[in-house]
């Protein structure tokens, strides 16, 4: 491990002092939950970052060997308790898969509404809590103002308001309840002035954009040898959404909704002629920039969603019936990542043919994008961390699992 | 206050009463202030976040909330680290909180350069009043180095060595701003400076000249850095440093630190008012056109008073909310940014300010308002003396500036010898002595 | 009238004990930051004394420069360059010696040059009462800006009293501006001396690290 | 390019170092011999036409049934595989690799089996080998920092295995 920092600048214009080790967490207000980061600074330069992970260790793998897959929703929900609903849908999607089921149209419709709001509510909490590591306060309430409201659509779908289990496997515990898809709708055309709102209070903000831009800059290279997925992939103008270019049984989901890959292609977002322009000071894949795809997803995932009430309000057939708990497995393994707020998630289980997996493995997408930590925070200032961290917006449950 | 109490009694003993008088009093104003501005501050905050902030102790609004957090904050737990320097942790929250409270000594709540008896309502007079200011608000972040020093605690060191970078930077731009009221007013002396503004609002010096009127913002900007308020609040970046310098402290010690917070606030917000916005003058000469004046005996010259301090706080009010209002919209800068923002931004900006303060003087001397109107006689008789301005009497303000300022105009208002009338003593002191002293 | 406490002599006292306590007190610590902080509050109650003497901008001065500047040099000097967090230093008997020594010259120094100033045994309170009013900060800033008020009896170029009002001019000897050399050369190269000290420091500590 | 064709790209490649395929199951995989998982990789991920340039996951699976009756039914011997899951970013394909090794180095109980480390081909892989080394009990050579990454520094066996069994103290911590 190399104790000095890598640019030549700041050594050669550094006055000598003392190098300092410093853990920032696991009990610290920035590193969202219980990261702890054992920083090597020379005075607020910071030299070396490592990530050190597991305080929120729960065993749910070896939970996942005792359980039948319907009864391990639970444990998904509180991998990434900030979208629990698209946790659900990982882990049903992939025993799905292995089974070979595929569940009815009006599911799928269901399922894309539920998934998209679900991202909007996390890339929300992604939003205010990056305001809030930056040192402003007040987007951080408002982002929760409007999370608020899709928990009170959830609860009304399913009873909780942050674990949810209510995509399970084969289908959903119960359909939407009538009047539903109104209230949803009357959520999003509020929610269209409040999103220029946070433009205006961040993306734009003139010292948001002295804090973020150009800071924990990745090249796209980069991001995919270390495995970043999600809006770090993206923000690094990485073409590649898995609702795009995923398995088919997840595509197949998506199938016939019109949306673009939010990654920038030659200089442009998609549609971003609507949004705030690109601060000359950012460049591709900083903080900035993924912060910035986050906000257009949520615009993507509203549009989404509005395509799948229609869809959904067409559909005839049933929403799926969830499996029977002493349902066997057929033998075999499958493996399928999904498109989840954070990034790429990933379930792999195998099977030796009894109702209660051999293996039940969660690739969380958090866990790859925070690894980049140790080399981005590289050379930076204390300040920085906060600022990088937040732009990778990591939640503990689910890289600890 | 001292002189007409020793009159009845002891005059050690009247010196005494006098003194502890004023210390209450401004004790009471910090005190208060800082339960007031906590309160707003939450109110505020609660409105900018759409939520109602304080609603339950002491009534609908919440009034009492401050005080029930200050019981609270009595009753925890004082703890200190393992390895902290004990002498100097426990002093650090005092210093600072000292150092807040004494620059109140200087600063006047009402007018009266003591003109025609009218003295100002100040605990003690200084002559280099906004010198006095400064240089104690200055050492408020001694506390701050000091706490983050003795705590033991490397995010509290962190803390105080940000809030040394920071006092370098900010402290140069501050002082220039605050020299350009000094220039226009010729003194010093605070009172005479808010005195200087009397009459409607064109004559704050706010107005007086477009460098003015930005120096007031440049004032602002570092101002806000000086009291560590967001965006500058990196002292005690609670996302970076968890809480900086008082990291370490609880109960009652870290509730001094908040209560020196709040206490720089005011006085800043205090300094910016008597320098720039018209001091305890409304925009309005209401307690002139009332009658409330020297002239009128001492009861009405009183009332005026009072009016004037009520103005001078709540400016100074909405100055501190002005700050919260901007804690609570944007994100916190960073230690570079920061010392980039006040040593190549603001100190540039205010060194030409500074110096077209000083070239629009010589251009439009007793201009106001950005040169459209004239500084009225009301002025001229403090600029020079009551003996003068019966001189002056005869011909008319527009003839004096319609002929060319002669170049030594400006040194000519200021010269302390036209200057006597200000002296409450002036005509009693023998030359001679004056000499002496010389 | 009865004075049972004269309280300027009262404060003199005060400032003067504090001061010259601490200033002991910075000879006797051991730990550099304590040092500083009694260097600090003795330089405060200097700056007290200047104040109770009517010198309230060279008290402030004392506050701002004197206090604010040790607080730099305490950051900078100390904080920043410490091989360890709280940095004990011995003093050596030999040095306490020579200290000794050195402080001792300064004082048969001082004392000869104190009681040599003829108002040592002080004005009388009613005359201090009367002119310490005066002590305004304008003859300094003044003679920063190039008149010297203090030199104002002087006999002054005629040329310059091309007043408006020639009678007004004789009454005032004030509107007759003396043209005085001012401070303003000397506090220009006194600053600019400062700046390069700085630089150069900064340069010192500018090491370059090894490979 | 389906399974079979990566099959017979790699087998062409590589011979006897491809060991088997299995084309029948939903995700087909491919397993390769310990010693050739590097080269195997490196050539995948930097051969034009398949640009594996992505690692998405890698899996530690223990494969031992600690009740007798079962283990004479299984018709597999206790052994451990570690999986890789693949992707291209350009050809948006995927692939599954799978490595077996025995549960013990040589037998030996406690000696945890060695696998090649591919940390140097995907920087992805420095965690996810952490973990399978954690949790399931397999050491990677030539990782450049493995260590226990989810459990503690000082924890006791390798929770993913099915014959561990939880400790029943930690430190004063009552575990059972």
């Amino acid at each position: 491990m190399s104790t000095l920092v890598d640019d030549p600048r700041i050594m050669e214009f550094d006055v000598r002092t003392d190098e300092m080790l410093i853990n920032m967490g696991p009990q610290h207000p920035s590193t969202h939950g219980v990261l702890r980061l054992v920083l090597r600074t020379d005075g607020e330069v910071v030299s070396e970052v490592t990530p050190q992970i597991g305080y929120l260790h729960r065993s749910a793998e070896k939970i996942g060997e005792n359980l039948v897959p319907r009864q391990w929703i639970p444990y998904t929900d509180r991998m990434d308790y900030l979208a629990a609903m698209n946790m659900n849908l990982g882990w049903a999607l992939v025993i799905e898969k292995l089974m070979r089921y595929e569940p009815p149209e009006k599911g799928r419709h269901l399922r894309v509404i539920i998934a998209e709001l679900g991202r909007i509510a996390s890339h929300l909490v992604a939003m205010g809590t990056y305001g809030l590591d930056l040192g402003t306060f007040s987007p951080f309430l408002y982002a929760f103002r409007e999370r608020e409201k899709i928990l009170d659509l959830f609860e009304e779908v399913c009873g909780a308001r942050l674990t949810y289990s209510y995509i399970t496997v084969g289908g959903v515990t119960a359909d939407f309840p009538s009047g539903w898809l109104q209230k949803c709708e009357a959520f999003l055309d509020q929610l269209v002035p409040v999103i220029d709102e946070y433009h205006a209070l961040l993306t734009t903000n003139a010292i948001f954009i002295k804090r973020t831009a150009s800071i924990g800059t990745m090249s796209p290279e980069m991001a995919i040898d270390y495995g970043c997925s999600g809006p770090v992939l993206r923000g690094s103008g990485v073409d590649h959404d898995l609702r795009r270019d995923g398995e088919d049984i997840y595509t197949a989901m998506y199938d016939g909704y019109a949306f673009e890959v939010v990654a920038e292609k030659d200089g442009h977002y998609p549609r971003d002629h609507q949004y705030p322009a690109v601060p000359h000071e950012a460049r591709l894949g900083d903080s900035w920039h993924r912060f910035y795809v986050r906000m257009l997803e949520v615009i993507q995932s509203m549009d989404l969603i509005r395509q799948g009430i229609d869809r959904y309000s067409l559909a005839t057939d049933g929403h799926g019936e969830p499996m029977k708990l002493t349902q066997k497995l057929p033998k075999g393994e499958a493996y399928l990542e999904t498109e989840a707020p954070r990034g790429q998630m990933g379930f792999y289980v195998v099977s030796d043919g009894n109702a209660i997996p051999w293996r039940a493995r969660a690739r969380s997408s958090s866990f790859s994008n925070l690894w980049i930590t140790g080399q981005l925070c590289r050379g930076c200032l204390i300040a920085d961390i906060p600022s990088i961290v937040g732009s990778l917006d990591v939640v503990m449950g689910e890289i600890d699992r | 206050m001292a002189l007409y109490l020793s009159n009845f009694m002891w005059s050690w003993l009247a010196y005494t009463i006098a003194a502890l008088v004023h210390v209450v009093l401004i004790l009471s104003l910090v005190a208060g202030g800082a339960l007031l501005f906590i309160w707003l501050e939450r109110k505020i905050s609660g409105r900018i976040q759409d939520r109602l902030g304080p609603t339950r102790v002491g009534g609908k609004f919440g009034w009492l909330q401050t005080l029930a957090d200050g019981l609270k904050l009595l009753t925890k737990e004082d703890l200190m680290p393992e390895g902290a320097d004990r002498m100097l942790f426990r002093l650090a929250p005092y210093i600072s909180f000292a150092a807040s409270l004494a620059a109140y000594i200087a600063i006047p709540f009402a007018g009266g350069a003591y003109l025609l008896g009218a003295a100002p309502w100040v605990a003690q007079h200084v002559n280099v009043g906004v010198f006095f200011v400064l240089a104690v608000l200055g050492l408020e972040v001694f506390g701050t180095i000091l706490a983050g020093y003795s705590s033991a605690s490397k995010w509290s060191l962190f803390g105080a060595m940000r809030e040394a970078a920071q006092v370098v930077s900010y402290e140069v731009p501050l002082g220039m701003c605050v020299v350009v009221p000094v220039l226009i007013a010729g003194s010093m002396d605070l009172s005479l400076i808010g005195d200087r503004q009397a009459g409607l609002f064109t004559n704050w010096l706010i107005f007086h000249d477009p460098f003015t009127f930005i120096a007031f913002w440049v004032y602002l900007t570092c101002a806000t850095a000086s009291v560590n308020r967001a965006p500058f609040d990196l002292a005690e970046a609670e996302s970076e440093l968890v809480a900086g310098f008082h990291t370490e402290y609880s109960g009652l010690r870290w509730s001094f630190f908040f209560m020196a917070e709040y206490g720089s606030m005011l006085s800043v917000s205090l300094l910016a008012v008597i320098l720039f916005l018209g001091a305890w003058h409304g925009p309005l000469p209401i307690a002139t056109w009332l009658g409330l004046t020297a002239e009128h005996g001492a009861i009405a010259m009183n009332l005026g008073k009072l009016l004037g301090l009520i103005n001078l706080l709540l400016k100074a009010v909405v100055g501190v909310s002005v700050m919260i209002w901007v804690r609570w919209t944007l994100p916190r800068l960073r230690i570079d940014q920061v010392i980039t923002t006040c040593l190549k931004y603001c100190t540039p900006i205010a060194a030409g300010m500074l110096l077209g303060a000083t070239l629009w003087q010589y251009q439009f001397p007793s201009r106001s308002f950005f040169g459209l109107t004239e500084v009225p006689q009301a002025v001229y008789h403090l600029r020079e003396g009551p003996q003068q301005a019966v001189q002056n009497s005869g011909s008319s303000p527009e003839s004096r500036e319609g002929t060319d300022v002669p170049e030594d105009e400006i040194a000519t208002v200021n010269h302390p010898a036209r200057r006597g009338g200000q002296v409450s003593a002036s005509d009693t002191i023998p030359q001679e002595s004056i000499a002496r002293l010389r | 009238m009865g004075e049972a406490i004269y309280w300027p002599s009262f404060f003199f006292l005060l400032f003067a004990a504090v001061a010259c306590a601490f200033a002991v007190a910075v000879l006797l610590a051991t730990n550099i930051v304590r040092m500083a902080f009694y260097l600090v509050v003795s330089l405060s109650a200097t700056a007290g004394l200047f104040f109770l003497a009517g010198a309230e901008f060279v008290g402030a001065m004392q506050l701002m420069i004197y206090v604010g500047g040790t607080m730099v040099l305490l950051i900078f000097g100390v904080m920043l360059t410490s091989q360890e967090r709280f940095v004990e230093m011995k003093t050596w008997s030999g040095d306490w010696v020579f200290a000794f020594l050195i402080g001792a010259m300064l004082l048969m120094i001082l004392i000869p040059a104190a009681f040599s100033v003829p108002q040592w045994s002080g004005l009388d309170r009613a005359e201090v009462a009367s002119v310490s009013e005066v002590n305004m900060a304008t003859p300094l800033g003044m003679g920063l800006l190039g008149v010297r008020v203090d030199q104002l009896d002087r006999p002054h170029q005629p040329d310059v009293a091309a007043q408006p009002d020639g009678a007004e001019s004789q009454k005032e000897p004030a509107r007759q501006v003396p043209i005085q050399p001012g401070y303003l050369l000397l506090f220009e190269i006194v600053s600019v001396h400062l700046l390069v000290v700085l630089v150069g420091a900064a340069y010192l500590a500018r090491a370059r690290r090894a490979n | 390019m389906s399974g079979r064709a990566f099959v017979d790209q790699l087998k062409q490649q590589f011979g006897n170092l491809i060991v088997d395929a299995n084309l029948d199951n939903i995700d087909p995989w491919i397993e390769v011999a310990p010693e050739g998982i590097v080269d195997v990789c490196c050539y995948l991920r930097d051969e034009p036409s398949l640009a594996f340039n992505y690692l998405n996951c890698i899996s530690g699976v223990d494969y031992l049934h600690t009740d007798e009756k079962k283990a004479k039914k299984a018709d597999w011997e206790p052994h451990c595989e570690v999986v890789y899951h693949l992707f291209s970013m350009t050809h948006k394909h995927s692939l599954v690799l799978k490595v077996l090794v025995p549960r013990w180095k040589e037998g030996r109980a406690g000696e945890l089996p060695e696998v090649p480390s591919v940390a140097g081909i995907w920087r992805a892989a420095h965690w996810h080998e952490r973990e399978v080394y954690d949790l399931s009990g397999i050491t990677f050579t030539g990782h450049p920092n493995l260590r226990r990454i989810l459990c503690p520094e000082d924890w006791v066996g390798h929770p993913l295995r099915k014959d561990y069994e939880m400790p029943s103290e930690y430190h004063g911590i009552r575990g059972r």
